[in-house]
């Protein structure tokens, strides 16, 4: 790919602006970091090395995410031509420390060794710039070769070509269902015979636990914007809509700005990078219900209804934003839209397995010792994540299963830990990928409160629409309470069963279908924890056992 | 003149039918005769398909369907009924008994109920899920109708009869999950509502007792429903 | 050392309850306290539901007697929209009344009294049961039967339902009465007077066989308080209060009920779910009265009908003054029966009896209304208020067993301290205690009802308790 | 349908789980039975109003369930009047007081069937067992074989019966 001359001159310009500089010192501002203070840290940081004087200049970037969250906040500094120095937990004073000691011998404290697992054995695609640039900031994005792709695909492919490229690439819908994304932009791109048409992106990231999205989203925003307008190109869509969950202000923030900064650089809005080719996105705040990121809720909500599903079909690739075909993915989906025209489909095919292609983008939360952000190729081994990469249970203790998926997943037994994580090998454990959040439950919880935990969440996000879900999951809550407070009866676990039938078999939308996973997955792992809480069939109640 | 190709033929409980292009399994299932038990669905206005009760299965799908808004396709075989259908529609019946206080005795639409009956019909002689017995609020601010939430089953009815027949959009929904609850204007009294033009509409296309006409006493309210066609000819078929 | 006695699930009453006696050191009779352990609380619950839902709600109350309360509630009703009902409307309410107190009085006399009666308080308890009757009254079982059997049909004709007819509505009756079903029901009317005849006949020859039940069964001075018509007539469904002390004067008259709050107060017993109401101007413990058919009797000046006005003017002639032993609520049970007979059948040759129009339309128009009736057991009254949207905002009901409760009180000590001797227990004294309860008949699953306040103190009465010596049957 | 003047009661509660059997058998038997000159009464309880009916008729069919024996097992008996019970009016009037009242009341007393099962579980709100399901189906079309018989008769069969 030439790089055409506009974003050479960009490029150029951002790296002699960086060249100034001997020392560069990220701080992560995402909101992990952000959220124990990494803000602080970045003035300390800068008022110090403001006192070290001139002689030699240093920058303090404020970047997204570096990856390991639970440690934050998280600082790296960079030198030219030395391998990068990282610290977790950084303190004012080991801030001020590092600063002062820019030159001489950086201090041990607190430092991480980049060559640790949790950061080796990633592979980054879709992270490829988190925690490197400042997502504030367009022209740092253009000069790790930002918006290239979308000019690329704009000057040199057709809409045909450009969606045979992501069929190529076997890219899975990555916000759960695992749905091809090529097939998807193929069936929008033939809908609606050259009429309206629109590209969203589900950014209602809502799953416990999971906060993939938010990262993508706070450290580098153009890629979604560059993402989309390629799917615009694609599919015959000029309108964008983000979808994006209130509760993330600096994911809106980081947007908002990246809109504006897009838009002046002709990489959005009209004549986008010169083209014929015009696009324009707009942000769509959603009030915190879980159903949005459900697509046909979503498309409700952004039409100014009241967030609820609808049954389908008709699919919103026919049937959509205002009754106009749709392309609906999600943000991680998009994210790697851009590499996948930078290197190519085949590039992309030959990472991962063979159904599953690519990379995945992981948050690692619950009773683990490395908590936060991972992207890793697909097929590699929960074990390798959990154990190697994720350093075991937190304070020592041995781990008992691991949930994914979410509320529509289920729990994997330490046992299966051998399985790889791809699309069907989840399934089959009766658990789903997901959006990507992974939960480490340790040998001390109980998986009925697991289950319950989740259940009580379904029925909290219930919209209220069907029956089955708005009643069953209630029942459904209760009938885990029963157990866990002891009030349990012989009919409560084949009641349980078969509610959870009832509500897995006749909700309307995804959200009810898939909420008694937990408990079905649960069961069928655990099944000696709920029967050790209902009393015997033959009517004699047993002891209460602690697990 | 039609196409050949809008003309589908299907089986439905084994029996051969045939439907137009844009007739769904509901519409084609009436017209032979074949029962199928609905709650949300009410013809005259816009489809929901949120009660599930007239979920069917069909040959080759895993997933079972809504007849109200499934369309009927070419070489589909549809199964109305069978036991796991059965369980499931009683189920949900007895799912709707639990979430709120449905006194029957005391209702004044006892004997005129769409749920009652169909409780009646699916056997439902009690339920074993817990009853929730939520604390829910009864509006009586209108002059002439009274609204209990007691009763209420989040069909929908009432707000689809307001904005899609009367034109008024009174009525639409609030809360979420267990917590939804049908409002009027911006959660204010129905007495209270500028936009209501006590038609009395939603009044009689509520299935239950939960909208009814002030001074009923119990089981005194049967619901008149034949206007709603009549509406639907008269505005030549357009909702 | 004192020693409690406690007789639990008194038998042969409608509900539940619980009798505890204190003996002092000397085994004498202390105290004497009669427990309603059962509770409903449905002041509480009909708040917030629409008035005009009330009569069906509140016939819910008890299985036993629906139609009393329907029509307490009914005329609340009636009197929270302000309208004067349709005359048809009152006489068909006033025929299911009588109905239901006869088919109640039949089956307080004949099924739950007769055996005591009959075959004597002293009875061997394996006979002394309606097998032991029937064995030398096969006659007097049947008419109870029967009898029964003829009160739930004139309820089932004119409701629609034996139990809890939705027929009666604020305004009146939902249903005129058909031409098809009067004569059916005069019919059957004409079937029980000569079974009420017999019953008084045999009632009359045992009378005199139980002259210390008599002197000792609550016979005490009270006052006694109910309907009585405009003109002093024996009334259950109209009317206006009267209060007569026992020397049978008219110490309060045509008490309009609307304001019989004015008159009464409720004290509540902390042993007992139970109101104990007082006449107020009297003041407690004085103000005790009584309420149900010897209440009744004693305030009226003449029945109405004349089979009623000839047994009522022998009855009148059994104590100097007001008919002081509740023993007596036995035969003016009977007394009643006969006027109902005799009334209904009047009502139903009225000729306006078949009118169409049964029901008065409105919205509400005040904010507070009171409905009194007599039902089988005495008074009962139904107070609610509302909101300017017809919300019921507050509710209190006061229950014939309610009424009674002091006099109960006071009868079972009276009854325990002449016939508990020592500590030993006998079969006989036990019978005789519990017969003073069922002389009031007591309905008490519906009395129960004080939402609030003091709670049942179980531990300090129960059979568990201290200085206890329970027996249990 | 040939048949003398019968009564069938069932007895029962339907929201207590197998303890509607009675209950619910009635109620079918009531339809099925519809213009024939049998009376079919279905209650919570046997009371004192039903021996008006007693005393009318030739034979009467009680369907009851019992706590005792297996679950679904129906039973036919012929019952005996008791005439002993200390606690004759209460709530719990069964079969057996019904006819000794009956006798002792009006001298008569119908050839009495007494048609049970077996149940598993009558605790309020429970669904029906498998079992009890069975044999109320059986029950049913057990009594509508033995009133279609004619010959012999009701009262012939329970004669029968009464023999063994």
């Amino acid at each position: 790919m030439n790089v055409p001359e506009f974003f050479q001159k960009r490029i150029d310009a951002e790296n002699a602006e960086e060249a100034q500089f001997e020392h560069q010192v990220h701080v992560c501002i995402a909101a992990g970091c952000a959220s124990s203070g990494s803000n602080d840290i970045a003035e300390i940081l800068e008022k110090t090395c403001e006192e070290r004087g001139e002689d030699h200049p240093c920058r303090i970037k404020r970047v997204g995410c570096m990856g390991l969250c639970s440690r934050g906040p998280l600082v790296a500094h960079h030198q030219n031509g030395k391998e990068p120095a990282m610290y977790h937990s950084v303190t004012p004073d080991l801030a001020k420390e590092i600063a002062r000691k820019l030159d001489g011998n950086p201090p041990k404290k607190n430092r991480l060794d980049p060559q640790m697992p949790f950061f080796a054995r990633q592979k980054r695609v879709v992270l490829e710039n988190a925690g490197l640039i400042d997502p504030e900031n367009i022209n740092h994005y253009f000069a790790r070769g930002g918006y290239q792709s979308l000019n690329y695909v704009l000057e040199e492919l057709s809409p045909e070509e450009t969606v045979r490229e992501v069929v190529t690439s076997g890219l899975r819908g990555r916000g759960g269902g695992g749905y091809p994304t090529g097939l998807k932009w193929s069936t929008v791109a033939k809908a609606g015979q050259g009429g309206q048409k629109y590209v969203v992106c589900n950014a209602d990231e809502g799953d416990p636990g999971a906060f993939m999205d938010r990262v993508v989203l706070e450290s580098d925003p153009h890629r979604i914007l560059e993402g989309m307008q390629i799917a615009g190109h694609a599919v015959g869509a000029n309108k964008g809509y983000i979808y994006i969950r209130g509760e993330y202000p600096l994911a809106i923030k980081h947007l908002t700005t990246a809109i504006r900064q897009a838009r002046r650089a002709t990489m959005l809005g009209h004549s986008v990078c010169g083209t014929t080719f015009d696009f324009d996105i707009e942000l769509r705040i959603g009030a915190g219900a879980f159903v949005c990121g459900e697509e046909t809720a979503l498309i409700a909500s952004i039409e100014g209804n009241r967030g609820t599903p609808r049954p389908r079909p008709p699919y919103p690739a026919e049937y959509g934003l205002w009754g106009k075909p749709t392309l609906i993915n999600n943000v991680e989906t998009y994210a790697n839209i851009p590499a996948i025209f930078r290197e190519g489909g085949e590039w992309f095919a030959n990472i991962g397995t063979e159904t599953s292609k690519g990379t995945k983008v992981f948050a690692l939360a619950g009773e683990i010792e490395n908590g936060g952000i991972i992207e890793v190729p697909m097929g590699i081994s929960i074990k390798e994540i959990v154990n190697d990469m994720g350093g075991g249970v937190r304070n020592g203790g041995t781990c008992k299963a691991v949930q994914t998926g979410g509320p529509s997943g289920g729990c994997i037994p330490a046992q299966h830990f051998d399985s790889p994580v791809d699309y069907e090998s989840l399934k089959k454990l009766g658990s789903i990928m997901g959006s990507g959040g992974m939960i480490i439950i340790d040998q001390k919880s109980s998986m009925v409160e697991v289950a319950r935990f989740f259940m009580e969440f379904c029925m909290s996000e219930s919209c209220g629409k069907c029956i089955p879900c708005r009643a069953g999951t209630a029942q459904l809550h209760q009938l885990l309470d029963d157990l866990l407070e002891g009030r349990a009866t012989t009919r409560t676990l084949p009641l349980l069963e078969e509610l959870c039938e009832v509500v897995r078999r006749t909700s309307l939308c995804g959200l009810g279908q898939s909420a008694p996973n937990p408990v079905l997955s649960t069961l069928r792992f655990f099944r000696e924890e709920y029967e050790a809480l209902a009393p015997a069939p033959d009517g004699k109640a047993t002891d209460k056992v602690t697990v | 003149m039609l196409a050949s190709g809008q003309i589908k033929t299907l089986k439905i409980d084994g029996r051969d039918v045939s439907a137009h292009e844009n007739q769904t399994i509901l519409e084609v299932a009436r017209e032979n005769g074949i029962k199928i038990p609905t709650l949300c669905f009410l013809e005259g206005l816009s489809v929901r398909g949120s009660c599930r009760l007239c979920l069917v299965a069909i040959k080759g799908s895993p997933r079972l369907e809504p007849a109200c808004t499934t369309r009927c396709r070419e070489g589909m075989e549809v199964e109305t009924d069978n036991p796991e259908l059965h369980q499931f529609r009683k189920r949900i019946l007895e799912l709707i008994f639990a979430e709120r206080n449905h006194v029957c005795s005391v209702c004044v639409s006892n004997g005129h109920c769409e749920l009652q009956a169909l409780g009646a019909e699916f056997g439902l002689t009690h339920v074993e899920v817990a009853y929730q017995f939520p604390n829910m609020p009864l509006d009586l601010s209108h002059d002439r109708f009274v609204v209990d939430h007691n009763r209420c089953i989040l069909c929908a009815r009432c707000i689809r009869v307001c904005d899609e027949i009367e034109g008024a959009h009174t009525w639409d929904m609030m809360g979420r999950g267990k917590d939804a609850r049908i409002i009027s204007d911006m959660n204010e009294p129905w007495g209270e509502s500028e936009s209501c033009t006590s038609c009395g509409k939603c009044v009689q296309v509520c299935p239950t007792g939960a909208l009814f006409e002030k001074g009923k006493s119990v089981a005194e309210m049967a619901k008149q429903r034949q206007f709603l066609p009549y509406l639907t000819i008269m505005r030549g078929g357009k909702r | 050392m004192s020693k409690t006695i406690t007789i639990n699930n008194v038998t042969r009453i409608e509900g539940h309850a619980k009798i505890t006696l204190h003996l002092d050191d000397q085994g004498m009779v202390q105290d004497a306290q009669f427990h309603v352990t059962q509770f409903r609380g449905f002041e509480k619950l009909c708040e917030g539901r629409p008035f005009y839902e009330m009569p069906s709600l509140m016939a819910r109350i008890c299985g036993i007697c629906p139609v009393s309360h329907l029509l307490a509630s009914a005329k609340a009703c009636d009197d929270l929209m302000a309208v004067a009902i349709p005359k048809t409307a009152i006489k068909l309410r006033k025929i299911l009344n009588m109905a239901q107190i006869m088919q109640s009085h039949a089956l307080s006399f004949f099924h739950l009294s007769a055996p005591d009666l009959l075959l004597g308080m002293d009875g061997d308890p394996a006979s002394r049961n309606i097998f032991g009757l029937m064995k030398d009254h096969a006659q007097l079982v049947q008419d109870g039967i029967q009898l029964r059997k003829i009160g739930q049909e004139i309820i089932a004709l004119l409701g629609g339902k034996r139990i809890h007819p939705s027929w009666v509505v604020p305004g009146g009756v939902n249903k005129p009465l058909s031409e098809e079903h009067r004569d059916q029901i005069l019919a059957s009317l004409g079937e029980c007077r000569p079974i009420i005849h017999r019953t008084l006949e045999i009632y009359k020859s045992i009378q005199a066989n139980f002259k210390e039940e008599i002197q000792t069964f609550a016979n005490f001075p009270s006052l006694f308080l109910g309907l009585v018509s405009p003109g002093g007539n024996l009334e259950f469904y109209d009317g206006n209060i009267r209060v007569a002390d026992a020397a049978r004067n008219t110490i309060a008259d045509q008490i309009d009920t609307l304001d019989f709050n004015d008159y009464l107060e409720e004290s509540v017993e902390k042993f007992s779910y139970l109101k104990s109401p007082y006449y107020k101007a009297f003041g407690y413990p004085d103000g005790i009265y009584r309420v149900g058919p010897l209440a009744r009797l004693n305030i009226i000046d003449r029945c109405g009908t004349p089979q009623a006005d000839e047994e009522w003017a022998e009855f009148q002639g059994l104590q100097r003054g007001a008919v002081l032993s509740s023993f007596y609520f036995h035969y003016a049970r009977l007394i009643e029966v006969l006027f109902c007979a005799e009334m209904m059948e009047r009502l139903l040759q009225s000729k306006d009896i078949l009118d169409p129009h049964v029901r008065a339309y409105a919205k509400p128009n005040s904010f507070e209304g009171i409905g009194v009736c007599e039902a089988p057991r005495g008074t009962l009254m139904h107070h609610y208020r509302i909101n300017k949207n017809g919300k019921i905002e507050w509710a209190n009901l006061v229950i014939a067993t309610g009424h009674n409760n002091l006099a109960m009180n006071r009868g079972v000590l009276q009854t325990a301290r002449h016939f508990v001797k020592g500590e030993k227990i006998e079969e006989g004294m036990l019978n005789r205690v519990e017969a003073v309860i069922r002389a009031f008949d007591p309905c008490l699953s519906c009395s129960t009802h004080a939402v609030g306040q003091m709670p049942l103190n179980i531990e300090l009465l129960s059979a568990s308790g201290t200085l206890l010596d329970s027996v249990k049957r | 349908m040939k048949t003398s003047a019968g009564l069938i009661i069932g007895i029962g509660n339907p929201l207590r789980g197998d303890d509607g059997f009675g209950y619910l058998a009635a109620e079918s038997l009531a339809k099925k039975l519809k213009n024939t000159p049998v009376k079919v009464v279905a209650t919570h309880q046997l009371l004192p109003e039903h021996l008006d009916l007693m005393r009318k008729v030739a034979w009467v069919v009680f369907i009851d369930a019992s706590a005792a024996g297996e679950a679904g097992k129906l039973t036919i008996t012929t019952p005996r009047a008791l005439f002993e019970s200390p606690l004759a009016f209460s709530h719990s009037l069964d079969v057996t007081h019904m006819m000794a009242w009956c006798k002792s009341l009006y001298r008569v007393c119908p050839k009495t069937l007494l048609l049970s099962t077996g149940i598993a579980d009558d605790r309020v709100g429970m669904p029906f067992s498998p079992g009890v399901r069975r044999a109320l189906t059986k029950a049913v079309s057990l009594v509508v074989k033995l009133i279609n018989v004619g010959n012999p008769s009701v009262e012939a069969y329970i004669d029968n019966l009464s023999r063994d």
